[in-house]
């Protein structure tokens, strides 16, 4: 079993109510394709911004990765609309 | 270089002059400063909220200025970006590049503006007369940071 | 729009904030500082010399920021250039770009740049070791100017 | 008769010897390429530096002109090296 701590930004954070979070994720979730798919079976805000099709980033210990990225067991995973600085 | 996240404003004067007051070498700086506007989309803005991703953003705006340096001949550089609440004309960010010659110091200066707007977590929420919203991620922002791919 | 000879160094902060501090319509502005280098052609160089054309400089500078209004989304503009004897690191000319969005403004102030540099009537004079000498003319800078005429 | 001034920059002002001058042009100098030929009639530095071939600009009444430009009565026309501002 992989524990990793999740971290919610902007929009993100406001629609799941909670900017961070320490998951235990079934044996199963290996990518993070498979963390979203596991984070969007909790319905709700969770299934609606997190569609396919919707805009957001991933970053596994802090560098940007794509959706195709291997977890690996203490990584901090943050989920984050896309950008709007400068 | 120097790479800072902040609440506080900055001095642009004590900022610049940092990059060229003790390096003769130094012929060329080039700086941006971007700023809160009292308009977006059509509608007031009376205040902008900054949040962003601690840790990750220093790395990331770290790794734009590596990339810079890998691209252009840059002597020095001085990267703020602000965080919190701001009003219409306080400033946001300060990119500031020191070179030896002018087109190094506005090509790293804009290169390292287009990539932080795409890639340094960080995002805008404004007080708008209807109410708090979330800025957009604009497309132009990423055909702006794209463009730096194909030349340099 | 703001446009000085002068003799005496200029304020930074205060020289950019005319530009925006009164106009919340100012998202972003584009400067560029031009620096005393204590190396030129592999020679030391102890003091820079600018002459100038009085009158014609002025006009010049206000044709090529005209130019730039035309060709840019322009709110405001600043170019100041010192004459007189200067020394290495200190700054020699100051041009800012107040604009709505980044991309007018770093490519106006670029491009006042370059035609300055190529159209305003100022000369170097470099002391080194070995005498005083003026600076010759680059043809880079004749090509940096040349790249405007296809763009924009 | 047309009477014109001179003004002579940088290292032209320096081999020339003198800033500016007041002159009364012969009736054949009608153009700035007339004129310069005037000047290279003097001889000394004013051959060397006007030579064909040598870098200097030319303007007339403050604005950068070709050397086939015509002269008026009164001009303030301006010879000097290439620019190397900013």
């Amino acid at each position: 079993m992989m524990r990793v701590t999740l971290l919610y930004f902007a929009r993100l954070r406001e629609q799941f109510g909670t900017g961070s979070e320490s998951a235990a994720l079934p044996s199963e979730v290996k990518t993070l394709n498979d963390l979203l798919a596991w984070l969007r079976a909790r319905g709700g805000n969770w299934a609606s911004e997190l569609a396919e099709g919707r805009a957001f980033r991933l970053a596994v210990n802090q560098d940007m990765v794509g959706p195709e990225a291997v977890l690996n067991d203490g990584d901090e995973v943050a989920i984050f609309p896309p950008v709007t600085g400068g | 270089m120097k790479i800072q996240v902040q609440t506080a404003p900055f001095d642009l004067n004590a900022e610049v002059a940092a990059l060229y007051a003790a390096n003769p070498k130094v012929g060329a700086v080039a700086a941006f400063l971007g700023l809160v506007r009292d308009v977006n989309e059509g509608d007031g803005i009376a205040t902008l909220t900054l949040e962003h991703y601690p840790g990750m953003t220093e790395r990331a705006l770290a790794k734009i200025v590596d990339e810079a340096k890998g691209r252009w001949d840059m002597l020095d550089c001085t990267v703020i970006h602000r965080v919190g609440e701001m009003k219409p004309t306080e400033p946001i960010v300060l990119v500031a590049v020191a070179s030896g010659h002018r087109q190094d110091a506005f090509a790293a200066c804009e290169f390292i503006m287009d990539y932080l707007k795409t890639r340094a977590p960080f995002w805008k929420k404004e007080a708008t007369p209807d109410g708090e919203r979330w800025v957009e991620a604009r497309e132009s922002d990423d055909a702006a940071a794209a463009r730096w791919q194909n030349k340099g």
